[in-house]
């Protein structure tokens, strides 16, 4: 995609909108298996988000990512903060090194994004975490960059590939974060963090390929 | 969901509001920026202990700061850990020169927003040690997982670790006292009932009538297991065993027993839980020579109890005699 | 029901036990005859100061017993006030020669039991005076009816009563200076949920998601009025108004603010009640120059709040103050 | 009736029995408008009573009913404990005083109970207590005895009117008691005390049925 002028926004908007909407259900998920608050955790990050970017100067692409990293880490909490504050702040760091914005910058800079979340978590794909939805993804974006496929098409492949990931974690017996105190009994259930990760990459793809469609 | 609150999103600032408003000569606090920190901090010369995690546990960690115990405390939202902001502004505020031991229970969210707060303070030039407490037996402990929770041990090791910083000890013994609490100290809980985080508005998870749930954390999670409810002495010598044997306690030794509530058990029950557990520890020809039951360290309204076994020896003792001055903890003063 | 017991026959003694377990050094207990007697009485040429009632409401009262607050507690089963025996026992255990003083909560089953035993204590030579506590301003009081109950002014009616027992005052100033508290106290209570009695297995009454009772007392007893469920602020206005009108409280006066628990309602919810009382008092120009928040006179697991008030002097402030030793209040030592 | 021997004990095994059926009904009846409890107490007590009846040597009918007085108040408590206690006490000292046992020297000793309950409880009837169901009864007995009536058709009108008198409570006011702490609310609840009472007259009398039929 060439022009990202106000994509940074217009992504704020947009996950803002899909974390509010799920709420609820991520915080389903997480009384099963963890203690009933990633869907709040989420949505007060996101809303927070929202607000610092529209008073924000700066509107880049990478500002905006960065912006989002420092807000999540402040106002999140819980594993989620840190582990998606990092995330946001290396794929800012990535974009910024890049003047274009095309698929294997994308590749990129998710990539730095899940290494970000594992030097933090210290958690590896099998865990029942957010690593499950987050890495199958960055593999999808590699393939597509690879293949020369359009940014739209890439991220379509990254969210669907996040999904199957996300849906895998059901299966997983946890051995990282709230879930792993439960052993046995976090069989069965599906991750939190690996939804709200699906969530956030398929809003993504279908914003771009709005835009590329316009 | 029934519960005394206004705006459920302001449960957090408006309960803080009520602490500053009732202990005005103990601690002050920032409702805004969320910490609560002892009335005369920075103490100069003295190590500053500051610890922290999701609200919801009250009185931890807010109700033990004061002289003799933790310096600040940082409450995040309910059962989520606060965020590096809030730990940030404490270690400052608490720094009297000689460095700040962080007291983190071991919840990935906890180490991970700690661990960020000192880095960031460490840049800004404080010395800061980090304590994890994990001392909970109902989690299997390993080097690939999580690790174990910290529950009940996390209030003995406040305790203790403030009366030595408040002894004006150095950072580095400071620190060293905290982890030789936890290396002595273990815990189990169980619960009867669930609990409803406000924000969720419903409990955590449900409980038939008949069952309970064994080997909780203090965040609503379900535990290890769900049996069908048995009597109090069975409960506690499901919960009491366990801590006895991992922490390899021998004929003759001596204990500190705690015996906490969830919140939403009476005191009456308690002390039937501590009969019993004080039953076992006869049995097995150890003594009790400190005890503490009640409230302490809670998951909202819940009901059950969880048991804290600490071994003590004449320095644990002493510091744990030491006068403390807090809102839930007080007495030499 | 859900409960840590073992037979529902056995929970008051059993309680007992437990409480004789964790505060050797403190008290004793005769589990069988149920008193909980202060360890080192009787004092000799100190009041006594004895008070009881049902068991239930823990920490009241045994966790009172201590220096500087009573010598002795006669807890009866659960909400049924205790019998003569008990009273006579305890009355007999703490004469240190210089007569006792009973504290009696306004109900009329405690009212005659005590009244037996106190013609029972003063046909064995002692000295004896009763003082009645009726401080609930959710009853409407009258020269034909059982009158006010007495709730949360009696945990403030034992501090001061027994503080100024410990300074070796006489039988009449002991007994003035409770008259004293019961004069300028005032309270009202409300419940979120009800409670179940071990012995009847299920709660004492019901009440829908989104209801509350206002102008409970401490037995379970349904209130007032039943009302749909209020925000924190507005439930508080409920109960804050009618104990300032009561007590004719006027702009620049002092007082001591007491929020209870009923035992079931975190400590983070009674810190926002506090929060909306001291701003109310404010409002009015009253200044709250001490306060206690916690569960101090509970009903089981009943989810709720008291609030009480009591106009301080500096005789009373100053009593507040003295140094306290029990298991559940403790200060200035 | 002539002969009261063993008089004393039956009573105390009937009503310990009936006490013990009827627990779960006072209980109910006192969780309405009080605290749930008198059903308990009153099981407790009576329990208590024939333990110490079934080991004492005296088994005269003053001597029995002497100890169940002493019993009700060192193990029933609350306001029941001294109340009954009371009730029994005086009734017992009426008893001892007359060789012969008449349906005179019944009205007499139950009449002797009631003032002892009223001066314990400065309560008179209408005002929702246990007075409302004694009250009745001892006219019954007076009226009875002016009728020169048997002791059993005495007692069994005594009964009557107890049940009567316990009906009558359900729309009164309290105003004594727990329950006056209800006001309005206490109307239209029957009286847990008025209602043992009524059991107690109820069961002494279908026995003392029973043995002038035998
Ligand atoms: N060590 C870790 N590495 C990666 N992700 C993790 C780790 N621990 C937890 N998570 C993710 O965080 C999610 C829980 O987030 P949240 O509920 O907001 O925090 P908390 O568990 O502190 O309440 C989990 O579902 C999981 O996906
Ligand atoms: N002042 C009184 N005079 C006569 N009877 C009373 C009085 N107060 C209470 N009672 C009786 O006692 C009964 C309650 O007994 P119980 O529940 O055992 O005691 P408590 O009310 O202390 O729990 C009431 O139903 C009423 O009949
Ligand atoms: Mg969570
Ligand atoms: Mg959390
Ligand atoms: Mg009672
Ligand atoms: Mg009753």
């Amino acid at each position: 995609m060439g022009n990202t002028d106000g994509l940074g926004l217009a992504i704020a908007e947009r996950v803002q909108a899909v974390m509010a909407e799920h709420a609820a259900e991520l915080t389903q998920l997480d009384s099963a298996i963890g203690d009933g608050d990633h869907g709040t955790n989420m949505n007060r990050g996101f809303t927070a988000v929202l607000a610092k970017v529209q008073e924000q100067p700066d509107q880049s692409l990478a500002a905006v990512i960065k912006t989002a990293a420092m807000t999540l880490i402040s106002t999140v909490g819980g594993a989620a903060g840190p582990l998606y504050g990092t995330a946001f702040l290396r794929a800012s760091t990535a974009l910024a090194a890049s003047p274009e914005v095309g698929t294997a910058e994308v590749a990129t800079a998710v990539k730095a994004a899940l290494e970000g979340v594992q030097q933090r978590g210290k958690a590896t794909t099998g865990e029942k975490t957010m690593v499950d939805a987050i890495a199958p993804a960055v593999d999808a974006l590699n393939a597509a960059a690879e293949a020369g496929a359009s940014v739209a098409d890439a991220l379509d492949q990254a969210a669907e590939a996040a999904r199957q990931g996300m849906e895998a974690t059901i299966p997983m017996l946890a051995t990282k974060g709230r879930a792993s105190y439960l052993g046995e009994r976090s069989i069965g259930h599906q991750d939190p963090g690996a939804t709200s990760s699906y969530y956030i990459l398929r809003t993504i793809a279908d914003l771009v390929r709005e835009r590329a469609n316009a | 969901m029934k519960k005394l609150i206004n705006k459920v999103d302001d449960v957090v600032r408006e309960s803080l509001e009520g602490v500053a408003a009732a202990h005005p000569g103990l601690l002050r606090v920032d409702p805004d920026l969320k910490v609560v920190i002892r009335a005369d901090a920075p103490v100069s010369g003295k190590v500053g202990v500051v610890s922290g995690g999701g609200s919801g546990h009250e009185p931890l960690h807010g109700g033990f700061v004061g002289m003799g115990m933790l310096d600040a405390a940082c409450p995040g939202e309910v059962f989520t850990s606060p965020v590096p902001d809030q730990m940030l502004a404490a270690t400052k505020a608490v720094d009297g020169g000689a460095g700040v031991v962080h007291i983190v229970k071991n919840y990935t969210g906890d180490i991970m927003n700690f661990e960020l707060a000192a880095e960031l303070a460490q840049a800004e030039g404080i010395d800061v040690r980090s304590i994890v407490i994990n001392d909970d037996v109902a989690v299997q402990d390993s080097l690939y997982t999580a690790g174990r929770r910290g529950v009940g041990g996390t209030v003995l090791a406040e305790k203790i670790t403030g009366a030595l910083a408040e002894r004006k000890a150095g950072l580095d013994d400071v620190a060293a006292i905290c982890a030789k609490v936890n290396d002595n100290v273990r815990s189990m809980g169980m619960a009867l009932t669930s609990c409803t985080v406000p924000a969720a508005g419903k409990p955590t998870f449900d409980l038939a009538e008949d069952e309970m749930e064994i080997g909780i954390g203090i965040h609503g999670e379900p535990g290890r297991h769900r049996l069908p409810i048995a009597s109090a002495d069975e409960i506690v010598d499901m919960l009491a065993n366990p801590v006895i044997d991992d922490l390899g306690l021998k004929q003759g030794e001596q204990v500190l027993a705690f015996v906490n509530g969830m919140g939403g058990t009476p005191l009456m029950e308690l002390y039937i839980v501590y009969r019993r557990l004080d039953e076992i520890l006869r049995g097995k020809g150890i003594t009790i020579t400190r005890s503490l039951v009640g409230n302490y360290i809670t998951s909202l309204e819940m009901a059950g109890t969880s048991i804290t076994l600490l071994r003590l020896d004449d320095e644990l003792a002493d510091l744990w005699d030491a006068p403390v001055h807090t809102a839930a903890l007080r007495w030499g003063v």
